[in-house]
C-alpha cells in the first residue's frame, strides 16, 4: 500500500490533510464524530495576543457554490489557547500548526515571541488578510513591501517555521509570494477567503460582506498555486474549495505539499476523514508510491 | 450525535407557510432532549449549507420537523417530495433543563411553537402555555397540543384573546403569585424582549431558545453567536453553548 | 405594468440587460433563437485596431460553477466589425456598447479615435484586463495611477461617453474605481473573469489557465458593484454569475444601473430574454414602476 | 436549430467506455444532416457546461448519440437513467457535403464512428468503409454498419487487418486507382494526420469532422476553434464554421 504520509519541516505528518484554520473549533469539538488524531496536523482558529470578540451576526450566508462569512476573529487569545486546548492536542500527539494575526506589526511580533517551540507544532502560519490599523485598515497582505517586511521581523523573531497564508485580493499573487520569500519566509498557505457580499432581495439590503469560501474558490487556489510554486521554491499548502479527494489530488498536482479543507466540513462533517482516505485510495490505484510522485507533477 | 442518511417520508403544508416534514432515518439517532435541533441537509443544488431545524418530535426512526418557508432554503425543502434522500445530522446542542417548579410556563408565537413541541409533551399537564399568532387559521399549527389548553392570542382577534402573546401572558400573570414558576419560550426576539420587560421586576427564571443563521451546527465556525453579558467571552455559541439560554444572561 | 427602460448616457434602452462581451458572437449568430433587438443594448465582442488571432485551444473548460476561457481576445478588428457587422445593428436598430482594448496605450487610443459617434451607438466600453506589452504583460487595470491615465487620454479622444471595464484581480477595486472616476470616466462595467486554473487529474497536467465567469462570480461582483456604487456617483454595469432574474435583481440593488449575461447564455441559449421577461415581472409583482425605485435601494 | 426538453430513453453501454443514448425530444428538430452535431445539457449539477455529441441517429423524435466516456462529462452522463430530463440544443454546425464520386471512402476508429454513422447509412451502398480500433470486442460498436462490409484494423490484429486503420487504407489505395474518390473522416489527430500524409501527393478531396471542446456550440463564445491555412483569420470555429472542414484547408 501506498504511504501518504510526509515529513514537513522535519515533522512527520500521518497524511497531507490539515483542516483550514477556524473551521474546526478550538480542539475537541469534532470528537464525537471522529478525533483530530485523523489529521495531518491541526490548525488552530486565529489567534491574537488578546481575546477578540468578532463580528455581530449574521456571520454567515448560504451562496450558491460556496458560503460568505463574517466572523471577524473571535478567538480567546494565545495564552488560553495553550492553557486551554493545547494539552488536548498533546494528550491526542496531533502536530499542531498555530494560526495567528494582528491588528498591528507589533501584535504579530508579539504572538510570534509567545509561542514556544513545542515537539507537537509544526508551523505558524501568519494569517496576512488582517486589517493593519495604522494603515487604515487595508490588510497586511497586500503589497510585496509589507508582506517583506513583516516576514522579516517575524522570521527574525520565532525559531518555528513560518507559513505566510495570503489573500487572493492582490495585484499578483505571485509578487507577494516572492517578497514573502525573500524575507525567508519557510513556506505558504493559498489562499484565503475572497472579499463577497449577498444582496437579499426579498428585504432589500446587503445582509453579509465577508470572505467568499467553497467550491467556487478552488480554480482561484488552484492558480495562486500553480504560479507560486512555480515561482517560490518552499512548500505550499492549498486551501479553497477542496470538497474530496479529487480536489485535494489537484492542489498536490498543481504544487502543493499538503492541503486544507474548510467550508466542506460544514456540507459533509465526515469531509476530511473520507478525503485522507480518498487520497490513499489514489494513490494506491494509481501506483503512486510516495505523495512526492505527483507533486507538482503539472510543472513538467 | 452522528450524520445519518433519511428519507422523506411526508413533507405536508399545514397551513399558510408552515410544513410539517417527516423523515425516517437509516438508523436511530442519539437520546434526544426537547429544545435540540438537527443540521438538515437541503436536497437542491442551489443551496450549500445545510439548516437548524428544532427537534419536533422523535421516535422510532422517524424525526418530525416544523418549518416555515422564509428563504431560498425553506423554499427548496418545500419542494422536496416522498424518499427524497437527505442527511440529518444530530442531535445537536443543549436543550431545555427541566428543574422542578411550580408552574412551567411556555410562552411561544408562530413557528416559534417547533422549537418547544416537544418540551411541551415532555412537560405533562403541569404546564401552563401561551400561543400567539395572527389569526385562528393559523392554529392549525398548534392542533396536537390543543388538548393542553393554551391560552391562545390572535392579532385579528378571531380566536382568544386580540393582541400580541405577551400581553396576554401580563394580563394572566397575577394567577401565578406567590407560586415558584420558570418560563420557556422561543420565537421572534421581539417577543423575547417583551417577555424580558414584564418579567424585569422579579427576575423570573426564564429558557430562551435562540435562533441563529449556522454554518456547522456543532462549534466549529463561530457562526451563530449570541450576545451574552459575559464582558469576557460575549459572544457564545448558539449550537455549542445554547440553542437554549437563561434569559437573564442574554444582552437583547 | 411596470417600465423596465432606462435612459443611459441620454440614449434610450428597451430594458438594462446586456450581453457580457465575448459571449454573444459577432452580431446574428443567436438570430435562429432569438433576435439582438431584444437585448437593452448589445455588447460587441473585444474589438482592437488590428485582427487579432487569439489563443490556441483548449480555450474554454468546464468548472463545478462555471467556465474557464483563454480565448486570448480573437478578432476581427474594428474596421471589420464597422463593415461587416455594425449594418445588422443598424438593421436592427439596437443600441450598441462598443468594448475595446490594445496592448499599448496608444492603441487604445487609436481604437477610440477610429470610431465615430453614432446614434446607436451608447458607450465604448474599454477593457482594462489586456495585457500591456510595454509594462512586462501586466494589465492596465491594476494600478490606480495607469488607470487614471489612459482613462484621462481616452476621454480625452472621444465624444462618446466611455465606460471602464476593471478586473477583479487588484488590491483594492474601489480604489481602480476612484481613479477612474477621477480621471472622467463615465460609467463603469463591473466585473472581468478572475484568473484561474484547471488541473485534469487524469492527464497530470493544467489544460487551461484563464477567467473565470459564471456563478461562483456573483457573490464577488456583488460586492464590487455595492462598494463602487457608494464611491463614485457613475452609472455602473453589473456582470458576473447572473444566470437568472433574480440575480439580476440583486446586481441593481446593489447599485447596478444596468446588467450583462454572459455565461448563463451557454448554459441556455434563452437566458438573456428569460431574464428580461423576470425583471419585468419582479417589478409587476413587486409594484414597483420604474427600476430607479430599486437600484441602489441596499445603500440605504 | 432550438433548445428542445428531452427525456432518457435508455443510456445502454455497448462495450468498455461505450454507450449509446436514446432521448425522446419534446418536440421534433429541424433537419438533421450527417455531421451535425447537438450541444447536450448533462444532468449533474457539477457540469456546467453542455457538451457536443454528435447525431448518430435522428427519427420520429429520438436522437441517438453514440459516447466514449473519457472525463467528468461523459462519466456523469452514463450515470442519466430513464426518463431523466435534459435539453438538446441542435442540430447544429455544417454537415458532410455529400458530391458526385465513383467512390466515397469513410476512413474511422474508436468513437469517431458516431461523426460518421448518420453519413454511412446516407451514402447507400456506394461507399467504402474503413474502422479501425483496438480489438475484435470493440466491433460491438459498428454492429449495424457491419452488413456494409466495412474493412476492419485491429491494433491487436483479433479480426482482420493487424495494425491501424490508415495503413490499412494505404494497403488498399491501389483499389482506388483511376477513380475519383472523396474520403469522409472523423477521428483522433493522429489519424487523421497520417491520412493526410498518405493522399499528400493526391490531394484527394477529403472532408474532416473535427472534435473541438465547445462552450456554446453556435458562434458565440469562439472557444472551439481549429487552425486553418486562412493566414488574415486562421482560426475558424469548429461549431459554426465546421464541425466538417476541408482538410487541405486545415493547418495540421
Ligand atoms: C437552533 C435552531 C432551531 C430552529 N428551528 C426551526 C424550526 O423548528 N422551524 C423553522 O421553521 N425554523 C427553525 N429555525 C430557523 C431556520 O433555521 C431558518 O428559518 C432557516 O434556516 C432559513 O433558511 P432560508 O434559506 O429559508 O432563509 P434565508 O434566505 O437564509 O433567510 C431568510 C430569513 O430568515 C432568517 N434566518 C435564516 N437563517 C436563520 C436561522 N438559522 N435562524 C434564524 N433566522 C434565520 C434570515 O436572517 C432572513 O431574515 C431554527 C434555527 C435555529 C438556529
Ligand atoms: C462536433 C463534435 C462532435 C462530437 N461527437 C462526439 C460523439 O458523437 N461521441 C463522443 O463520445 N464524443 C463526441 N465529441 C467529443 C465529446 O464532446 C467529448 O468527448 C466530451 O465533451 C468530453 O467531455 P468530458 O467532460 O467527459 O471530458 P473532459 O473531462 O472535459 O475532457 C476529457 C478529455 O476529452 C477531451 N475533450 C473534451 N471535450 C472535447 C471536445 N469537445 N472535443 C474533443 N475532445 C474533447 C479533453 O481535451 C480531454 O483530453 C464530439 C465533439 C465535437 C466538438
Ligand atoms: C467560518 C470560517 C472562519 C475562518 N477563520 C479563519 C481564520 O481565523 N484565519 C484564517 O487564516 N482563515 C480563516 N478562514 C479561511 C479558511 O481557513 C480558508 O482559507 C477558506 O475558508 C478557504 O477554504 P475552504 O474553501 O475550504 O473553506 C475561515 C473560513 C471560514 C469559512
Ligand atoms: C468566452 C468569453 C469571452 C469573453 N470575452 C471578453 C472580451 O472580449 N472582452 C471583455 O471585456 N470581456 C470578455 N469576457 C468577460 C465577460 O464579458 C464577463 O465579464 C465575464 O464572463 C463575467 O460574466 P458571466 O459570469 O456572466 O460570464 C469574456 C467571457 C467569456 C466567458
Ligand atoms: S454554527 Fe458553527 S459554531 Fe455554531
Ligand atoms: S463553441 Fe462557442 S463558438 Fe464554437
Amino acid at each position: 500500500m501506498a504511504t501518504i504520509s510526509l515529513t514537513f519541516f522535519g515533522k512527520r505528518l500521518k497524511n497531507p490533510v490539515m483542516n483550514a484554520s477556524g473551521t474546526l473549533g478550538y480542539s475537541n469539538e469534532i470528537e464525537s464524530l471522529w478525533g483530530v488524531e485523523t489529521l495531518g496536523a491541526y490548525v488552530t482558529k486565529g489567534l491574537s495576543l488578546r481575546p477578540h470578540h468578532g463580528n455581530p451576526t449574521p456571520r454567515v450566508w448560504d451562496e450558491r457554490s460556496g458560503m460568505i462569512n463574517s466572523i471577524g476573529l473571535q478567538n480567546v487569545g494565545i495564552e488560553r489557547f495553550f492553557d486551554e486546548h493545547f494539552p488536548f492536542f498533546q494528550k491526542k500527539r496531533t502536530p499542531v500548526i498555530v494560526n495567528f494575526f494582528g491588528f498591528t506589526e507589533e501584535e504579530y511580533l508579539d504572538c510570534a515571541r509567545r509561542i514556544k517551540p513545542d515537539r507537537l507544532i509544526v508551523a505558524l502560519e501568519m494569517n496576512l488578510s488582517c486589517p493593519n490599523i495604522k494603515a487604515g485598515g487595508i490588510s497586511f497582505g497586500k503589497d510585496p513591501q509589507t508582506v517583506y517586511e513583516i516576514v522579516k521581523k517575524v522570521k527574525g523573531i520565532t525559531p518555528i517555521p513560518v507559513l505566510a497564508k495570503l489573500t487572493p485580493e492582490v495585484k499578483n499573487i505571485v509578487d507577494i509570494a516572492r517578497a514573502a520569500y525573500e524575507a525567508g519566509i519557510d513556506g505558504l498557505t493559498l489562499i484565503n477567503t475572497m472579499p463577497a457580499a449577498i444582496v437579499d432581495i426579498k428585504r432589500k439590503r446587503v445582509p453579509i460582506k465577508g470572505g467568499f469560501s467553497g467550491p467556487a474558490l478552488k480554480p482561484i487556489a488552484l492558480r495562486a498555486v500553480y504560479e507560486c510554486s512555480k515561482a517560490v521554491p518552499v512548500p505550499i499548502i492549498g486551501v479553497g474549495g477542496i470538497m474530496d479527494a479529487d480536489d485535494a489530488v489537484s492542489f498536490l498536482m498543481a504544487g502543493a505539499s499538503a492541503v486544507q479543507v474548510g467550508s466542506a466540513t460544514f456540507v459533509d462533517p465526515y469531509a476530511i476523514p473520507k478525503i485522507i482516505e480518498g487520497i490513499g485510495r489514489y494513490a494506491d490505484k494509481n501506483g503512486c508510491r510516495n505523495l512526492h510522485e505527483i507533486i507538482g507533477i503539472t510543472h513538467e | 450525535m452522528d450524520d445519518i442518511e433519511a428519507r422523506v417520508v411526508d413533507n405536508r403544508n399545514i397551513v399558510s407557510n408552515y410544513f410539517l416534514l417527516r423523515l425516517k432515518l437509516a438508523k436511530p439517532m442519539g437520546i434526544v432532549r426537547p429544545g435540540q435541533f438537527v443540521m438538515l441537509k437541503v436536497p437542491d443544488k442551489n443551496i450549500f449549507l445545510r439548516r437548524p431545524f428544532s427537534i419536533f418530535d422523535y421516535g422510532r426512526d422517524i424525526v418530525t420537523i416544523m418549518y416555515r418557508v422564509v428563504g431560498k432554503g425553506t423554499e427548496a425543502l418545500c419542494k422536496a417530495g416522498k424518499n427524497e434522500k437527505t442527511l440529518v445530522l444530530g442531535p445537536l446542542g443543549n436543550g431545555f433543563t427541566i428543574t422542578k417548579r411550580d408552574v412551567c410556563v411556555v410562552i411561544t408565537g408562530g413557528i416559534g411553537v417547533a422549537g418547544v413541541h416537544l418540551l411541551i409533551k415532555t412537560l405533562k399537564h403541569d404546564a401552563s402555555i401561551f400561543y400567539g399568532c395572527s389569526s385562528k387559521e393559523e392554529l392549525a399549527v398548534i392542533k396536537d397540543i390543543m388538548e393542553r389548553n393554551p391560552a391562545i392570542a390572535t392579532l385579528d382577534g378571531s380566536r382568544g384573546f386580540q393582541g400580541d402573546v405577551v400581553t396576554l401572558f401580563r394580563n394572566q400573570m397575577k394567577t401565578f403569585k406567590g407560586k415558584n414558576i420558570e418560563i420557556f419560550t422561543c420565537g421572534p426576539e421581539g417577543m423575547v424582549k417583551n417577555i424580558r420587560k414584564q418579567i424585569e421586576k422579579w427576575k423570573t427564571p426564564c429558557q430562551v431558545l435562540v435562533e441563529e443563521r449556522m454554518a456547522c451546527g456543532f462549534g466549529l465556525c463561530f457562526g451563530c453567536v449570541v450576545k451574552t453579558i459575559d464582558e469576557k467571552e460575549p459572544y457564545k455559541r448558539a449550537c455549542k453553548e445554547g440553542p437554549v439560554f437563561d434569559l437573564w444572561q442574554l444582552s437583547l
